[in-house]
């Protein structure tokens, strides 16, 4: 087995931190959907499946100097980013320590100054014109900041999209578009969201390079990835990645996907879930043992535990805040 | 008579008018192979096929836009929004072209385009899921805004609005869908847009209200029966254009108004309902016309003691009904 | 005092600030090389170069998302529309994300962004290029729409709003921009958002007004003097939120009151200034409470005579003031 | 001289109604900025430059079943669909007659049913989405129908354009996006408009061929135009067509370019203005005589003068119409 990772030159204790974020994100997902099911917190939207790119992508930037603009989807992104389980499960329980909204948004509704992460809100594609909007102002205060910011196929069909990336490529901002492309647009499979062969064709209309990555490898995303921040840090202007991968559960909670695709496609999409798939890559160029893998579930068991019963029992925001943050308040 | 669900009310005009007429069709996201997300158009796409129940890509502005060009065209489009809130990429083409189009052509072209939209909240919906957006449209000469509050009047206007020469904004409180049931006449039927509905009579004060708040008024009306206040409530039912002869003379009978809506206050369709009163029926009060409306915040927020505190429900209303009583 | 134009004190404001503050940009179509369409930006192109002065690609969502984004980040960027009509493809980033990031993100964010937009006609701009778009975004809790009306105000309120810390729709009404001059001091200085001016006292009825319409409204005031009659004159300027506190004093001291706005009546600013004063005085009132607005049209046309017929003008105020004085 | 035209299928019948369209167009346009100048009509928008590639697209479409929704510049394709000097006229001065909104809208904004042309707007590619919808609807009927829309090539920026194309690649519907590429929107030159090569490579993001044109040459673009066309009819859906173009006025009657532009760029643009251009070839293949071409020339002037007088005479629209049309008036 060919080591990948030394070759791209990340460290052992990087790939294993990767591996940790990947983990970690599909254990608060996975614990989430569990509260949901016993009628603890009323929403539930997933990463399954997608861990791999999103940590993958993630580590390519600079978590000290770069700012993401995440999708909803985004838990391993934001994950790296700094977001812990127990920041995640205040969100889930929409409990005022949530330093995303304070609960006054829906879980997955990613933020965060101190984390560098913008806040975020429903409509699709918004955040990308807002990323744009981030590396031009970085730029403009000589900062040398890269913008990470992401979305569905079936989002990169909104005008927001369109006019985000085409404003990035006249003015070569330090932006990278990823694309997750899981197939599905809650209900609506890609044949009837695009024509086009890959949505990183979309790319050359922008004037920009469009690459497309198998989603499952987290290192393969990390290589394409760290090119397009490198290229981008350099002044180069943008990318569009676009990661192929599954979503491996319904859409939502709110969802049944069993009306739309069959137990086949999704068992057959199981098979390669990358988590797992990176674990034997690991343990292939030895880097995780099974007594190694069992620490870190548990750690990561621990930490989801920890956080699930510090979000349940913490405090609820008070009625009346409701009506602060408005608008500035001002000293009176 | 038979009972049915709000969202059925939706589903069955639905397919009530695609049998009828082969120019109607239906597009917008997720409406297709999964009936939609709220399941309204569940069984069309099996009864109607991919050609009439089209699951458009996740783009608002072209799913108005596609359905304008259609309208125009002469068919009979019914877009759907997923969510009210998501219509906010779609306005330039529902306000500057939907709504323009006959009036800009000189009677030329006409835009028969319904335009439904799940609005409103108290289902967790939180900031994006949750919004009324009425107001924005409620000043949009050449478009009409509906917003039914029972399965009758649900069924009766969505035939209207496909049936309507001009643009309509169909606007369905998603919280009613499974929430509210109601009769509903076996035969064919349809119910007037542009007219409002006096749904209780009472001498004692008069409440306008439409959507979720309607049913809660007429909870907080019964209750205050009780004690002998007699409630007249107005389902305004068409939002926009209003039907002043109906709100002018509902006001003047009683002499107390009451205006309530989910929607945040300041710039809410409670303020047309009440510049109307004032400028036509101001000697006829007795009291200050009232508006007990949802805070002037954002949208609502997520958790639930802030939903809560948000929505506005039966008791709340009660109160403010009984302290204009007492006035 | 040096006396300068309406569109000469957007052009000071701008530089001025953007000389003392490096964080002010400029984005929009043309408001470069040409300085604006209007000449808005003229000149500062070649003082700040094509980094704070930005020709953006023909995409107002962009430019209003890109701002957005440029604000959060802690820029001040100004961003013009323009021409108002215009803005309806950029609102869900105004509405739902410029408006919303600092209540969604519970305080964390915050979005400290200046949309221009040159609004209102009488200038032959036919029905896109001469819209009144206000009381679309008079519903938003979390934006602030201001209008001012003369170089003083334009002058004030844009520093304003560029030190503001949340997102401000600032509307230029462009029939004013080289019609109305007036004084303008030489020293810095800001006018209050959140405020609105009594411009004219006056015991005999009070008449609510902004923009192009409070100059007509000032002309109809003399001429009723002339005949003895006192006009209270209020300039709403700030548009939303509005000053309720002026508005209510204002309708208590004459308790006649007229609105008067360019704009559509239904669902007009009007009809939350008629509503704030029926609620909260309405036994101080001696006559109805008047709204004088255009017709309920889907925007002025182009050919002269319709125009004509869709604007206010002095004489029909005059009229309406009169009627209202002798009531 | 190759004999261009006849290998395209056309006649000299067609050509010369090719060059009469392309007069026609450029004639009006220079009347109405006379009126302009002499202040008798408040506002004028040019087709000038462009008249080349609007005839010659207009000829690739059938009058009879297709239809049309162009953009302000489009008085060569609007022409070609039935409107005439008298039409236009009236829409300069805004008088009641006027088929495309009795006066109401500026000029320009062209609509008319019995001409199968949708009425515009202003708000630039909003015309995108309604050429798509009625393809849509066309197929839905069983017609043959094609629709044209065009746009410039700043405009092709706007998201409704985007969202548009996408919806018609996903539904293979036959619709023709003409972008008339006059390299400048208002003042912005192309390079600050969009990073890519060349707009038509748009085209592949979303699913069907772009191709780009010399846009001062009518019988190459009558030629793709015609290709493309057929290949809509067939059901092989959508094709997005840049053509060349330049503008050879300001952008209109509001506007100075000489702030933007060199006098010397526009003085070489006008060596490949396509109408005398066209004339040349008209004659080198023996179409075109000089006779014929002043019996034209004045064929087209009476035209224009006799328009100019009945329009500047006609009735302007009652005030009171003002109120007519905002929804059906019903009988009452
Ligand atoms: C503007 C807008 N329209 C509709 C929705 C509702 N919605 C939420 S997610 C979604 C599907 C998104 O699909 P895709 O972009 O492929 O992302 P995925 O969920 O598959 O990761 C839809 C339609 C929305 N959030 N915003
Ligand atoms: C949505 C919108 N924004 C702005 C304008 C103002 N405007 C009119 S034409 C124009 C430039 C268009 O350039 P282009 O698309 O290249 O077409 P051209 O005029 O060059 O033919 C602009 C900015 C508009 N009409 N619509
Ligand atoms: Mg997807
Ligand atoms: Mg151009």
């Amino acid at each position: 087995m060919e080591n990948k990772h030394r070759a791209l030159g990340l460290s052992d204790q990087q790939v294993m931190d990767m591996y940790y974020y990947m983990m970690l994100a599909r254990r608060v997902d996975e614990r989430m959907w569990l509260l949901n099911r016993s009628g603890k917190i009323p929403f539930v939207i997933s990463c399954q499946g997608q861990e791999a790119a999103q940590v993958g992508a993630a580590f390519a930037f600079d978590r000290t100097k770069d700012f993401v603009c995440p999708y909803y989807r985004d838990m391993g992104v934001v994950a790296v980013f700094g977001m812990t389980a127990k920041d995640l499960l205040l969100s889930a329980f929409a409990k005022a320590e949530d330093p995303n909204s304070g609960g006054r948004q829906m879980p997955s509704h990613f933020g965060g100054k101190k984390y560098r992460i913008l806040t975020g809100s429903s409509p699709v594609t918004t955040q990308v014109p807002h990323a744009v909007g981030m590396a031009l102002a970085g730029r403009m205060e000589g900062k040398d900041l890269v913008v990470y910011t992401s979305f569905g196929e079936g989002s990169s069909n909104q005008g927001d999209f369109h006019e985000g990336a085409n404003f990035a490529g006249v003015h070569k901002l330090p932006v990278i578009f990823f694309c997750e492309n899981n197939k599905y647009a809650i209900s609506v499979p890609l044949s009837k969201q695009v024509a086009c062969e890959s949505i990183a064709d979309r790319a050359i209309g922008y004037g920009f390079p469009g690459v497309r990555v198998d989603g499952n490898d987290p290192l393969e995303v990390y290589r394409v990835m760290k090119e397009a921040v490198d290229r981008a840090r350099d002044g180069l202007g943008p990318t569009l990645i676009e990661a192929e991968t599954y979503r491996l559960v319904p859409h939502s909670s709110d969802d049944d996907d069993r009306s739309y695709r069959s137990r086949e496609e999704v068992e057959e999409a199981k098979k390669k879930d990358p988590i797992p798939l990176f674990a034997q890559y690991l343990k292939e160029v030895g880097v995780l043992t099974e007594k190694k893998e069992r620490e870190m579930v548990e750690k990561v068991m621990d930490e989801v535990n920890e956080a699930t019963v510090y979000a349940e029992k913490a405090p609820y925001p008070s009625p009346e805040s409701t009506l602060l943050h408005v608008y500035e308040e001002k000293q009176k | 008579m038979a009972v049915i669900s709000y969202i059925e009310a939706v589903t069955q005009a639905l397919r009530e008018e695609m049998l009828s007429d082969q120019k109607v069709f239906i597009l917008g996201e997720d409406v297709g192979v999964r009936g939609g997300v709220f399941r309204a158009t569940a069984g069309l796409y099996e009864e109607f096929g991919a050609d009439r129940v089209i699951d458009a890509p996740l783009a608002e502005s072209a799913i108005a836009g596609v359905a304008i060009g259609a309208a125009a065209y002469g068919m009979r489009p019914v877009a759907e929004m997923q969510f009210a809130d998501f219509i906010m990429t779609a306005v330039n083409q529902i306000v500057n072209e939907a709504a323009k189009m006959r009036y800009r052509s000189n009677g030329d072209w006409n835009c028969p385009v319904v335009i439904r939209a799940p609005y409103g909240g108290g289902v967790h919906g939180a900031l994006y899921h949750s919004q009324s957006i009425e107001a924005m449209f409620c000043h949009v000469p050449g478009l009409k805004v509906v917003a039914p509050s029972t399965p009758y009047d649900v069924k009766g206007m969505l035939k209207s609005a496909i049936h309507d020469n001009d643009p309509v904004l169909f606007l369905e409180h998603k919280r009613c869908y499974r929430l509210i049931k109601g009769e509903v006449p076996e035969s064919d039927y349809t119910v007037p847009i542009g007219k409002a509905d006096i749904k209780r009579d009472g001498s004692d004060l008069t409440v306008f209200s439409y959507g979720l708040m309607f049913h809660y008024v007429m909870q907080a009306a019964e209750k205050l029966a009780l004690e002998g206040v007699q409630t007249q409530v107005v389902d305004l039912r068409t939002l926009y254009p209003l039907d002043r002869e109906t709100i002018i003379a509902a006001a003047k009978s009683t002499g107390k108004v009451l205006i309530v809506h989910e929607d945040n206050k300041e710039g809410g369709l409670g303020s047309e309902v009440s510049a109307v009163i004032a400028e036509e029926c101001l000697f006829d009060l007795d009291a200050p016309i009232q508006r007990l409306c949802g805070p002037d915040v954002p949208a609502m927020p997520y958790s639930p003691p802030m939903e809560k505190f948000f929505m506005l429900n039966p008791d709340k209303i009660y109160q403010a009904m009984k302290e204009l009583a007492e006035f």
